[in-house]
């Protein structure tokens, strides 16, 4: 048969975001005309399952691959396998140390965690304490988006501090109950950052259940649950990434490897801020998933 | 296991149907106390009202949770599906309330029969096909995981169209009648379930299967009795007590989130153990088991508040989970 | 006349054991039948049969002249079928009552546990038991002889038509089965038969109607208990004579003390316990159930804590801990209780026979010489009689008699200098009994020091060259052995209880 | 449990000791070979030598951590801590060689012996502190997690400067050898582990004697054995396995992950069950777990393979795991 079969390595599968990817991915598919399938571990921690993952892709004789590595030494010599075998690799979500990939198709973590300390900033007057709620604190996201909070505003913000940084796994209860606590053990926080939905949710939870007010909350991600609670006022912003996106320029850099087309190295599908007055934009709206 | 430790002789009993429990349960509730008060010197916002809601409230999940444990464990076996039925349950009472916009009650007891049902599937697995415990339920697990995805087409589904759902969970019919006492409803639902569970094990037949059953079951089938019927209906109803972890969840979430629930076993188990409950089965006690979960739930809630860094926060817990149970046993020795 | 249960041509295999072949049995209402033979003859497997356990694989079992085949525990119970097992299936974690009416628990009108009218009515069963039990007592703290009690009184509330008893005085002494008896008679009195099995002799005759005698899972006849001389009964399980000859104290008035015991105490249950055996004396210990035996011998092998007292071997202050420290002290001790202390069941008689010798049989790398090892377990296999397919089975398939020899053997192989025996001969066959007897002369003989401790009256005094009797944790006297000394003596000394009033201190 | 089961006169033994082993094992072999058989027929990639490695090399750091948890649950223990030790081990290795430097030989035998080391603390909670060994390990789980995080400063540590390090996982002796057979050395470490672990059960008095513990420990101690001495060497034993583990894990990777590692101890011990050692102790054999490990390989590849969909390669995981087991226990009633 002459169907072109594609593969997508994730980092994740259960999670919105990840999800949202997927769908992006089919989009192409079903433009493109190529099959794919979309896997990814339990959690951000599991390089080695990844690896299995990769593997067994590998055994299918795929035409393609995508692939958003755990860690990007780990995957080298499996890619180098790819490579060998002809197999173009196209990376995805964050980039691998490595001239194997033919092109990323990635957010810039960083600076989207420095506009979302930017904005803390201007809500909270530029001075006062905050917080993190992040989702992980070994994965490559849950460190960019952390650090590029956190150094934004110890560069940019001097009379902003940064009290606390707790990790909630991303898990909605596990963050509601680390914002919980953060929010008892500070009363006169000013804003708390979540770095993905999962966190962001713990934190607008949090703040419900507490009855806090005043607390600048921004977010990370989409969701059903977290554009209400900016609609509703809750929280106040949050970034968003174009995960649907970023499958689809995946799924689409690998067709147009397969055709012999020259890819560039990086495939920025960008980032917003989004709050209750652009929500409903259409160029917001296009990159929002519920 | 169970030859071990039953076998001790200078290892005093801890069994609920004796008459030394009252002692046992003294103790781990002193190292609790303990807990609190090493807290409160440590951080002044500890001792709120609030926070004392915040961890009672998060001890409610994984408290319903470790009931349902328990009866398990005390049979002898063992259930780490807890987690995932937990969530199963949740997204069932979503696709009832949300996607087919049937009444709450509807939605809150097909929540509780779906619980039962699968419960009842790992009973059966367990008698009728004689699988052990720890590998029936493991299938469970990962079989709950994969339908909760499934099932709610792999996105959360939210409770929005069901006004007052929230409520079950995060409202305080005590703190309308007492404004000074604002405990959140799900923890006077973990209340109620450890109360009605311990009063299935003290009080009825069943309960006193579940402790023969962990003795002896051998003995126990020697006496005619029907022990598979008994030990699917155990596991059936640690099924439902899941579902009502599931309400409960869902409504603190005000969403039935398909992806959470792995990982959420080991937390319930670990609160039996602490609560004194052997896994070797014939002893235990659901008070035992609840302030095993207050235990981590105050741990956690601490360190979170004295703002302990996030990798010395673990390393702490583990060390701390260990020095509780010594301490029990040293004082249980005395 | 209708018989209450017959059963013709049963046959039972096991892997690698023919256990049943052909057997016949019958019982009538209103009788006890004592059933006999030699450690695993096929007792406890016929019973098994009757009982729902096992299914037969031939022949025919009828109650009340009906082809029956009970699948299951329950059923034998719908059927009349009531039974003492002879390995207890107690439940360790329940209390007393709380045993006996398991799957029975009365209720009231809510449909909930009725736990006073549970508690009443099972010490209305020990009441008339003539039985000093808590019913709330919790049942893995009781002593082997009252769980004993307590598996008795299980049976007894089913009010079954048909009560087998399976080595029910195996763990009792005198008092308590003479206690029992009178229970038996009154059961036969209402009609009930009795399958009665045991290894005491003495019992045939105050109790059993008929007798039917099994050897090698073979039917050897029914007898008339009362017309038949007990060494008939004897020969026709055994296949030849057994005599005893009475016990002949050594002088030992030159040997040099071996073991000194002195002050041994623990609070509530043993009080200044002091004694001394010499090497090559056998020691015995008499004394009621509860006197405080098997408390006084484990606090010396270290098994138990002890609050004071000072224990010296061969004239050294030894300090004993743990097991592991009196091992090492050249102290052996054979519990009581086979299954929970004795025995790692599920593993094979070879493996148990060398436990507390393994480091013996291991190359300086820690290898183990598997074929030393199985040469000394089929030494002991022979010498003791087991009767096992092979030392590689399992010890939880082979009979009781035959576990409790694999534990004789273990001690054996460990060659103490100094060797307690607690109950050594529970569940025994009369045959491997006296061998047994033979066996602690013997090792006597060589210079090994020996403790038992038997309820048996008759054993006591068939062995011991000393006898110290206790009652309630306090060692009341010891009396010489031999023929001077008369059970009248030993049991004024088992219930010389210390005096209601006495002065404080005394025993600190 | 153990009781329970003891007991069942019509539940036949499966004991290593005993001799009716080669049997059984033959039985969780021929679930084995049935799997292989059906994805084979499943999908035609499935049957490839590169997959087979593949297969292999995946199962190799499960089961290197299953034979050391089967050690621990023969005696009738439990480890919870297989995991997150074998992570803290990769990172100790990280620490010797890469941050100081040191050779490979003092980076392999240091990570074993920290390995070791760790274990050997269980051993001391569980036999000195009298801690039952669920809480025991799961605390060492959670305290090594949290000392990996703080050692490593929270970031993987890699082995760059350490040329051959990723060849000791990666590289192929047997493939240099015969170029048809690349298997991996991980897997050939795997082999060797499980031999030796083997033979430390067969042959040894520490196997003995963890057979024994496991039967009945009580009756072991009054045999005069010093059984504590013997749980901790056991315990020590599995921590060093679980060392090599790390180093096959940071190999594999080329870098010590030090998040890695939890959930890891749920797949080693499912592994050791499914190969039909009893969790109440007395009863395993090494041969079994490695069959256990390779079941759960196949199954998670050739569901991968065959491209199932994610969330249905989990049910059908889960149920398959049933099946297997469930197939066992009628080939052995039979
Ligand atoms: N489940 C079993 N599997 C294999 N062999 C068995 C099993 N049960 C009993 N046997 C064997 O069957 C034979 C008869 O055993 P049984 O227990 O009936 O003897 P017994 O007459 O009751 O002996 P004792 O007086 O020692 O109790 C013995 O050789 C025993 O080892
Ligand atoms: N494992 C145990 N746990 C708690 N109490 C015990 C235990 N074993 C014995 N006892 C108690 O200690 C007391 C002494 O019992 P022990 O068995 O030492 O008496 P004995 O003289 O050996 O009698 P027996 O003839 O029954 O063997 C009894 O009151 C008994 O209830
Ligand atoms: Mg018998
Ligand atoms: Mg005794």
């Amino acid at each position: 048969q002459d169907e072109i079969y594609i593969p997508l390595i994730s980092k994740g599968f259960q999670h919105q975001f990840w999800q949202a990817v997927q769908l992006g991915a089919e989009r192409a598919a079903e433009e493109f005309d190529v099959r794919i399938t979309f896997e990814g571990p339990d959690n951000e921690t599991m390089v080695d399952r990844q690896m299995d993952m990769l593997a067994a892709a590998l055994a299918n004789n795929p035409a393609a691959i995508g692939f958003a590595a755990l860690d990007s030494q780990a995957a080298i010599p499996l890619l180098r396998q790819a490579n060998e075998a002809g197999i173009p690799v196209i990376a995805f979500d964050s980039g691998v140390d490595s001239d194997i990939p033919l092109s990323t198709a990635t957010t810039d973590n960083v600076a989207a965690a420095a506009l979302a300390a930017d904005r803390m900033a201007e809500l909270i007057g530029g001075s006062g304490q905050v917080a993190v709620v992040a989702h992980d604190q070994t994965s490559r996201t849950g460190i960019d988006r952390r650090d590029g909070f956190v150094n934004r505003i110890a560069e940019a913000y001097p009379d902003i501090e940064v009290v606390t940084i707790q990790y909630g796994q991303g898990d909605h209860l596990r963050s509601t109950e680390v914002a919980t606590a953060i929010l008892i053990a500070n009363p006169d926080l000013a804003g708390i950052f979540g770095t993905n939905e999962g966190s962001a949710i713990g934190v607008v939870n949090a703040a419900n259940e507490l009855g806090t007010e005043g607390v600048v909350i921004i977010g990370y991600d989409s969701g059903a649950a977290q554009m209400q609670a900016i609609r509703d006022g809750v929280m106040a912003g949050a970034i968003t990434q174009n995960p649907v996106g970023i499958g689809y320029e995946t799924v689409r850099a690998a067709v147009a490897a397969l055709n012999g087309e020259e890819l560039p190295e990086i495939i920025d599908t960008g980032f917003y801020y989004y709050d209750a007055s652009n929500i409903d934009d259409p160029e917001i709206a296009a990159v929002l998933y519920d | 296991m169970s030859l071990a430790t039953d076998q001790k002789p200078a290892a005093p009993a801890t069994s609920t149907v004796g008459g030394a429990v009252a002692y046992q349960r003294l103790l781990a509730f002193a190292s609790l106390v303990a807990l609190l008060i090493g807290f409160s010197f440590a951080s002044s916002n500890f001792m709120q009202t609030s926070n004392m809601m915040a961890i009672l409230q998060s001890a409610s999940v994984n408290g319903v949770l470790a009931v349902a444990a328990t009866l398990v464990i005390i049979t002898g076996g063992i259930d780490l599906s807890v987690g995932t039925l937990m969530t199963f349950c949740a997204v069932i009472a979503g696709v009832i309330l949300t996607k087919m916009g049937l009444p709450l009650m509807v939605g809150v007891i097909g929540a509780i029969g779906a619980g039962a049902l699968c419960g009842l599937c790992s009973g059966t697995f367990v008698t009728k096909m004689n699988i052990p415990p720890f590998i029936a339920t493991l299938g469970m697990m990962l079989m709950l995981k994969g339908l909760s995805l499934i099932i709610s087409g792999t996105r959360p589904i939210y409770f929005n169209d069901t006004p007052g759902f929230d409520q079950i969970s995060r409202g305080s019919i005590i703190g309308d009648i007492i404004p000074a006492l604002p405990v959140p409803n799900g923890v006077l639902i973990l209340f109620l379930v450890a109360a009605a569970a311990s009063f299935v094990l003290s009080r009825t037949v069943l309960g006193r299967y579940i402790f023969a059953l962990g003795s002896n079951e051998e003995a126990v089938r020697l006496s005619g009795v029907n022990t598979d019927r008994w030990k699917m209906a155990i596991y059936a109803l640690a099924g439902a007590i899941c579902g009502i972890a599931g309400i409960l969840i869902a409504s603190r979430l005000n969403s039935a989130q398909p992806a959470l629930g792995q990982g959420y076993e080991l937390e319930a188990i670990a609160a039996v153990v602490i609560g004194g409950t052997s896994l070797a089965g014939g002893r235990g006690t659901i008070l035992g088991t609840l302030i095993g979960a207050l235990i981590m739930a105050v741990l956690t809630n601490g360190l979170r508040v004295m703002a302990v860094a996030q990798e010395w926060q673990t390393v702490v817990t583990g060390a701390i989970i260990i020095l509780a149970v010594y301490a029990d046993m040293i004082r249980q020795k005395k | 006349m209708t018989y209450l249960v017959e059963m013709d041509g049963i046959e039972k295999r096991f892997p690698g054991v023919h256990a049943l072949k052909s057997v016949s049995f019958d019982l009538k209402p209103g009788e006890v039948h004592a059933l006999m033979g030699e450690n695993g003859a096929g007792k406890s497997t016929l019973i098994k049969i009757m009982a729902g356990i096992y299914r037969n694989d031939g022949g025919e079992m009828r109650v009340d002249g009906n082809p029956v085949a009970p699948a299951s525990p329950r059923e034998a119970q719908n059927l009349g079928i009531g039974v003492i097992h002879q390995e207890l299936a107690l439940m360790n974690d329940l209390t007393a009552a709380q045993n006996i009416f398991i799957g029975r628990e009365p209720r009231n009108r809510l449909g909930l546990l009725d736990e006073r009218k549970l508690n009443a009515d099972a010490a209305a069963i020990f009441k008339m038991m003539n039985l000093d039990l808590d019913p709330r007592a919790q049942v893995g703290s009781l002593t082997i002889a009252k769980q004993q009690m307590v598996e008795i009184a299980k049976a007894l509330s089913f009010r079954s038509r048909a009560l087998i008893m399976d080595e029910p005085t195996a763990a009792l002494n005198d008092a308590e089965v003479a206690e029992l008896f009178e229970i038996i008679r009154g059961l036969k009195a209402d009609g009930v038969g009795i399958i009665y099995i045991s290894h005491k002799m003495d019992e045939l005759k105050r109790i059993s109607d008929r007798v039917t005698v099994m050897r090698d899972g073979e039917y050897v006849g029914t007898v008339d208990a009362n017309a038949t001389p007990i060494n008939q009964i004897i020969a026709m399980m055994v296949g030849r004579e057994v005599t005893e000859e009475p016990v002949v104290p050594p002088d030992l008035s030159a040997a040099e003390v071996a073991l000194e015991v002195e002050g041994l105490s623990r609070a509530g249950e043993i009080f200044d316990v002091s004694f001394s055996v010499k090497k090559g004396e056998i020691l015995g210990f008499a004394g009621l159930m509860g006197a405080g035996r098997t408390e006084v011998s484990r606090a010396v092998f270290g098994a138990d804590p002890k609050d004071g007292g000072t224990i010296k071997v061969h004239g050294k202050l030894v300090n004993i801990k743990t097991p592991t420290d009196a091992v090492r002290a050249g102290i052996g001790y054979l519990s009581e209780d086979r299954k929970h202390f004795g025995l790692a069941t599920p593993m094979n008689v070879r493996d148990n026979v060398v436990m507390a010798t393994l480091s013996q049989y291991v190359t300086s790398l820690g290898i183990l010489k598997d074929a030393e090892m199985r040469k000394v377990a089929r030494g002991y296999i022979d010498q003791l009689g087991i009767r096992t397919p092979s030392e590689m089975q399992e010890v939880r398939l082979l009979s009781g008699g035959n576990q409790q020899k694999v534990v004789i053997a273990k001690w054996l192989l460990r060659d103490c200098d100094i060797l307690i025996f607690d109950e050594p001969t529970r569940g025994i066959d009369i045959g491997a009994k006296s061998e047994i007897y033979k066996l602690l002369e013997t090792l006597a003989a060589e210079g090994k020091t020996i403790i038992v401790i038997s309820s048996e009256l008759p054993e006591i005094m068939r062995l011991s060259h000393r006898i110290a009797v206790m009652c309630e944790g306090r060692l009341t006297g010891i009396l010489p052995g031999g023929a001077g000394t008369t059970q009248e003596d030993i049991m004024r000394l088992a219930t010389d209880r210390a005096p209601a009033m006495q002065p404080m201190g005394e025993h600190a």
